[in-house]
């Protein structure tokens, strides 16, 4: 019986019994920690696909700063980055060009779409080189409706996006 | 050929040469690509490649009527919305046969130079966060709330005011309207004479910008320039000066002129349009009449004949064109957008030849160009 | 730049359209400025039938030429009359007529000409298949006598299938890579739901 | 990722921690302590206050709290407690942690913003806590054709180099980790490290923005290391030591910075240079090249190259510190310990409590550290205020500052010191 036990064949079920044992002492506490961190760190990233880009400008100056809640204003590489603000109006030509984005960003990763343009294609609904919304092209989190959408919505979304990810199960 | 270590290759005889893309995802590059070939540190061709906010408004506006034009219009420059509508009334009115009552001229005029100023300040805080300032970036991002509070006030929209229409503007100024303008602009003109020690006194600034991407008089026409890119290599052209529209000829302003056409100048002119701008808007509201109607009564579905015209005026970025053509139906047959930031585009990769890679944002950006409007 | 002169000009204009079969050429002499018509004077009296004028307003001119002299009369424009650049570039689909009207708006920085604008119109064969370049709707570059209206010609080769000839750089610009439609601006080619 | 969790609450959170602690208390009971006592039988234990530190003995002084504080002492001077925690790293760490959340606040204020406010909920000061959990838990992508031992490498090498700097500041009298006689060499040596490893991740990384950014950062590091060691040759020339505790010593009558102003000047230029902070940020320019040779770093690799950073910060401010402003000296804060009360304890009225083994800190240890960290704190405050008033510099413009400009300074500065020590007035002949 013993014997069997231990044959190394029988060897994962030990692994895996220890590991359900260390997932569920480790998985829950790291988890509500993760999620935190998650919460109070999102950085967007810095793609700018339309007009909506002057009112995510004006959402991290001075009146709206949405530094006060970990988002800080847009830079850097995108390896580093974990929020892909879509700001306006997709069109044919830059469709790839943001998915190619959003795939060379490092899990976990969230999007919202800004703007009206961006959701359903907006103003641009019969132009001939705007996609309608993006939701064939990335996997959208939050909407946050507005042809622009004023920065104090932008940053409700944001808000939104924090309760969501709060809901989420950390991986 | 001498031998080369396994795995690596050489490709072609220019080897050297290597090429960046610089966009449509980077952090100095806005909605465009710029496709930088460089030897070392030098910039060796530059291929801009614009595009990617390529919305198809003038097919729109050909299957929309002269009224349902005017919100999708002002989109390609959503903080300088009422410049990019002003030729647009302007050639509607000629081809309607509209007149403009003497009220609503003003409140134009006071709309779009505050427009000017809200265009100048975005472009001034992209301009310091290219330069690596973030601290320009957020006090021009500051103070254009104060002016979008007061554009708010007139037309009760953030940035797409949609306040103009064909023979005047959507509603009158608000009642106290005048004294708020007044008390905010003198604290905005205070405020803005600050950039100048934080910003244009900068000697980093200042070894940075001058005498980089030099843009000589004589080139500067003949690459059909325009705006702060023009003024800044000493041609005296504003269409506000030159072809005035509307009330600007009662006005009393100058157009600022520098001669040196580098970076520095291209980036001080708009401030200095800035300052303009402000002295503009007091005399505007100094002059303008008390009391009277601000628009005309327009038919439902107005119908013009076989008319053309061709409108010019001075946004934030230079002299902006409508070419619109009517053959009788409620639709325009074609609508041309000629803009300032597509016509500067040009003389962008006249300027990075040869400049080093570290001059291209400065260089780039002071050429006041903004990629959504250039692409329409 | 009161309305009552916009109106005056209005009625003083003289303006053929392409569609109009009425051309009623009234010509009212008094009514036309003075400066514009000099300067409208000046290119008939050195191109004479080569050149139609369509019509002359406040500030603005217009002119119609053949593309076979287009660059003859740009040349003459910029090197005597002084218009130094290029505003716009229009192209301009008109299927009944069966061409394609490209018009060039030059403009100058000279202080006497600087509220000008001389729109400068030719046109160009229109197949009704279009195979962008390699048709016969082909026009010759002003490229050569304009430099600012290169990038102008790249977007109006795209946006309607005008090849310019002699132009260094006949790419896309603004259009996506794949575009294999039909150049968008043309009439034929329809938006979504209209 | 889409799966729904229950609502985070902290109760929760708190719960399952308690959850956690129980279980690890009854298996440290059954299976820890067996098993400590059967490996502590093969361990030669320390001998404090000459009693062998047994098991049971360490077990009953656990009991009687004032008999703990000799073992706390004794390994308060082992090198672990050293490297690991006060000189070394924990304090640094802690230091740069603060430098971080001072930067962020400090910048937000000098630009009419708030800055971090809702994290943590008293001005966001759990901020960088959360910035530091997500980095972690974040995915690690290495690009295809990166070369991938040195890439995984880079990041802990750059912080090893940036935590071996550390081990050889001398917070206050005896408390360095490494007290080398050849510091200010040691110093040079391990500054002489990162332009290696900036080079070896931005060329490993096989990508063309990290590749720019990287031979950026090598010429600039390059060449701002000659005006930095030149601008020291004048301390070294008066006090004819490369030891960094007695070159402390020698400045407690009067920082250098008194006599060496100009020095001090280039150091702090070419400090602010070797540190990439803006307005010298060239390596990492975002406008041009992405983020420079950090461009390919994900996850905590990119959060370790940041702490390295920052600990590079910490690390040259106490340099300044140490060498021009004279390190720990300062007028005395903490008064001398009273001997009576550490041999007789204290008494009030009729109680009276003995305390022995009292003071764990020497006085001379606290107030070296006080002032040593407030004058750190204040160098690190003047590194980070050109982040808001500058814009970049270009690098050719860089250079030439280096070349030209700082290396002529340090020559002046090293005239300076030769005629003082010549004239008599300060060096070994001299008033010191």
């Amino acid at each position: 019986m013993l014997k069997d036990l231990v044959m190394p064949q029988n060897a994962n079920v030990f692994v895996s019994k220890l590991g359900d044992i260390l997932v569920k002492a480790i998985d829950q506490p790291l988890g509500y920690a993760i999620n935190w961190g998650r919460i109070w760190s999102l950085w967007p990233v810095h793609i700018e696909t339309a007009c909506c880009s002057v009112e995510f400008g004006a959402a991290s100056g001075p009146r709206y700063d949405v530094e006060r809640f970990g988002i800080i204003e847009a830079f850097g590489s995108l390896r580093q980055c974990d929020l892909v603000v879509v700001q306006g109006t997709i069109t044919r030509k830059m469709a790839p060009r943001l998915r190619l984005v959003y795939d060379q960003m490092p899990d976990p990763k969230y999007v919202i779409a800004m703007g009206a343009c961006a959701i359903t294609g907006g103003l641009y609904f019969d132009s001939y080189n705007v996609l309608p919304g993006i939701d064939g092209v990335l996997p959208v989190d939050v909407y946050v409706p507005g042809c622009p959408p004023r920065p104090e919505t932008l940053i409700q979304g944001c808000m939104l996006l924090q309760e969501k990810i709060k809901c989420m199960k950390a991986r | 050929m001498s031998e080369l270590p396994p795995g690596i290759k050489l490709e072609k005889e220019d080897d050297k040469i290597m090429t960046l893309n610089v966009g449509p995802q980077h952090p100095g590059s806005g909605h465009m690509r710029i496709i930088v070939k460089i030897d070392g540190d030098y910039i060796v061709s530059c291929d801009p490649d614009p595009g990617y906010v390529h919305r198809g408004e003038e097919k729109m506006a050909e299957y929309r009527n002269y009224i349902t034009n005017i919100p999708h219009l002002e989109r390609p420059v959503i903080h300088d919305s009422c410049n990019i509508l002003y030729p647009y009334c302007l050639g509607v009115e000629e081809i309607l046969g509209l007149e403009v009552p003497e009220r609503a001229k003003y409140i134009r005029v006071i709309a779009s130079e505050l427009n000017r100023c809200v265009y100048t300040l975005y472009w001034l805080a992209i301009y310091g966060i290219f330069l690596g300032h973030s601290t320009m970036f957020m006090w021009p991002t500051g103070d254009r709330e104060l002016l979008i509070d007061l554009l708010e006030k007139l037309s009760g929209a953030r940035v797409t005011h949609a306040y103009f229409i064909p023979g005047g503007v959507r509603n009158d100024m608000p009642a106290n309207f005048e004294d708020v303008c007044i008390r905010q602009i003198n604290y905005f003109e205070k405020r803005i004479k600050q950039y100048d020690s934080i910003f244009y006194s900068n000697p980093i600034l200042k070894s940075r910008t001058i005498k980089t991407g030099v843009l000589a008089q004589q080139d500067a026409i003949s690459l059909g320039a325009t705006g702060s890119v023009l003024r800044a290599s000493g041609v005296d052209f504003d269409v506000r000066k030159k072809e005035p529209y509307d009330v600007y000829d009662n006005l009393d302003f100058q157009s600022n002129t520098l001669k040196s056409g580098d970076s520095y100048a291209r980036s001080k002119i708009p401030w200095l349009d800035m300052l303009e701008s402000c002295r503009i808007i007091r005399n505007a509201l100094e002059k303008i009449p008390k009391s009277g109607s601000v628009r005309v009564k327009l038919k439902p579905n107005p119908k013009a004949g076989n008319v053309e015209t061709y409108k010019r005026v001075e946004s934030g970025r230079g002299s902006l064109g409508m070419y619109i053509i009517s053959n009788g139906k409620p639709e325009p047959y074609r609508v041309k957008i000629s803009v300032g930031s597509f016509r500067n585009l040009i003389c962008l990769p006249y300027l990075l030849k040869g400049e080093k890679l570290g001059n291209m944002p400065a260089v780039y950006w002071s050429l006041n160009y903004w990629p959504v409007e250039a692409d329409r | 730049m009161s309305n009552t002169q916009n109106k005056s000009n209005l009625n003083g204009d003289v303006h053929i359209h392409k569609n109009t079969d009425s051309n009623s050429i009234d010509k009212k002499e008094d009514d036309r400025p003075e400066f514009e018509t000099n300067l409208a004077n000046t290119l008939l009296h050195n191109f004479g039938e080569k050149i139609k004028i369509d019509f002359i307003k406040k500030n603005r001119i217009k002119v119609n030429v053949q593309k076979e002299n287009i660059v003859e009369i740009a040349k003459f424009i910029s090197l005597n009359m002084k218009f130094d650049h290029a505003e716009a570039v229009t192209g301009i689909d008109y299927p009944e007529q069966n061409e394609i009207e490209v018009v060039y708006h030059l403009g100058s920085y000279e202080d006497n000409l600087s509220n000008q604008i001389l729109a400068l119109s030719t046109s160009a064969i229109r197949e009704d298949d279009p195979t962008p370049g390699s048709d016969r709707t082909k026009l010759p570059s002003l490229r050569n006598v304009f430099y600012s209206v290169e990038f102008h010609e790249r977007e109006c080769f795209e946006m309607l299938g005008v090849y310019f000839e002699n132009h260094p750089d006949n790419r896309r610009l603004l259009l996506p890579e794949d575009w294999a439609d039909i150049p968008p601006l043309r009439k034929d080619f329809k938006i979504k739901g209209r | 990722m889409s799966i729904i969790a229950p609502r985070f609450r902290l109760g929760y959170f708190i719960k399952s921690l308690l959850d956690n602690v129980f279980w690890i208390i009854i298996l440290l009971t059954l299976i820890g302590i067996p098993a400590i006592q059967v490996v502590l039988f093969f361990i030669d234990l320390p001998v404090i206050e000459g009693e062998l530190l047994t098991p049971f003995l360490a077990l009953t002084w656990l009991a009687d709290p004032s008999r703990t504080l000799p073992i706390i002492k004794a390994l308060m001077q082992t090198d672990f407690f050293k490297i690991a925690v006060f000189p070394g790293f924990g304090f640094a760490a802690l230091l740069a942690a603060g430098t971080i959340f001072i930067e962020r606040k400090l910048l937000a204020k000098l630009q009419l913003r708030v800055g971090p406010f809702y994290c943590g909920k008293l001005e966001g000061i759990l901020q960088l806590m959360g910035d530091g959990l997500k980095l972690i838990s974040k995915e690690i992508i290495i690009p295809a054709k990166a070369d991938k031992p040195i890439f995984w490498a880079a990041p802990l090498l750059f912080v090893g180099a940036a935590a071996a700097f550390i081990s050889l500041i001398p917070v206050s009298p005896g408390w360095v980790i490494a007290d080398l006689d050849v510091g200010l060499l040691a110093f040079f040596a391990i500054i002489g490290f990162f332009p290696i490893i900036t080079v070896l991740a931005s060329w490993s990384a096989n990508s063309k923005f990290p590749f720019i950014g990287g031979i950026r950062a090598l010429h600039q590091m390059v060449s701002f290391e000659i005006p930095l060691i030149l601008s020291l040759l004048g301390i070294v020339i008066l006090t004819g030591t490369l030891n960094l505790s007695e070159i402390v010593e020698s400045q407690s009558n009067f920082p250098w910075i008194i006599f060496m102003p100009i020095g001090a000047i280039v150091f702090f230029i070419a400090m602010l240079a070797e540190l990439e902070r803006i307005p010298f940020d060239l390596p990492e320019a975002e406008s041009e090249i992405v983020a420079g040779w950090l461009t390919e770093f994900s996850g905590m690799m990119y959060g370790l190259v940041q702490l390295g950073s920052y600990l590079k910060l910490y690390a040259f401010a106490a340099i300044f510190v140490v060498l021009f402003l004279g390190g720990w000296n300062g007028p005395m804060i903490m008064p001398q310990f009273p001997q009576e009360i550490i041999t007789e304890g204290i008494e009030l009225g009729p109680i009276s409590v003995t305390i022995p083994g009292l003071p764990l800190f020497t006085p001379e240890m606290i107030n070296g550290t006080f002032w040593f960290t407030i004058k750190t704190i204040g160098v690190i405050f003047f590194i980070l205020i050109p982040r808001g008033v500058f814009p970049r510099i270009r690098i050719d413009l860089l250079l030439h500052i280096g070349w030209y400009k700082l290396i002529g300074l340090a020559f002046v500065n090293i005239f300076i010191s030769l005629s003082l020590l010549y004239s008599g007035v300060l060096g070994p002949g001299g008033m010191m």
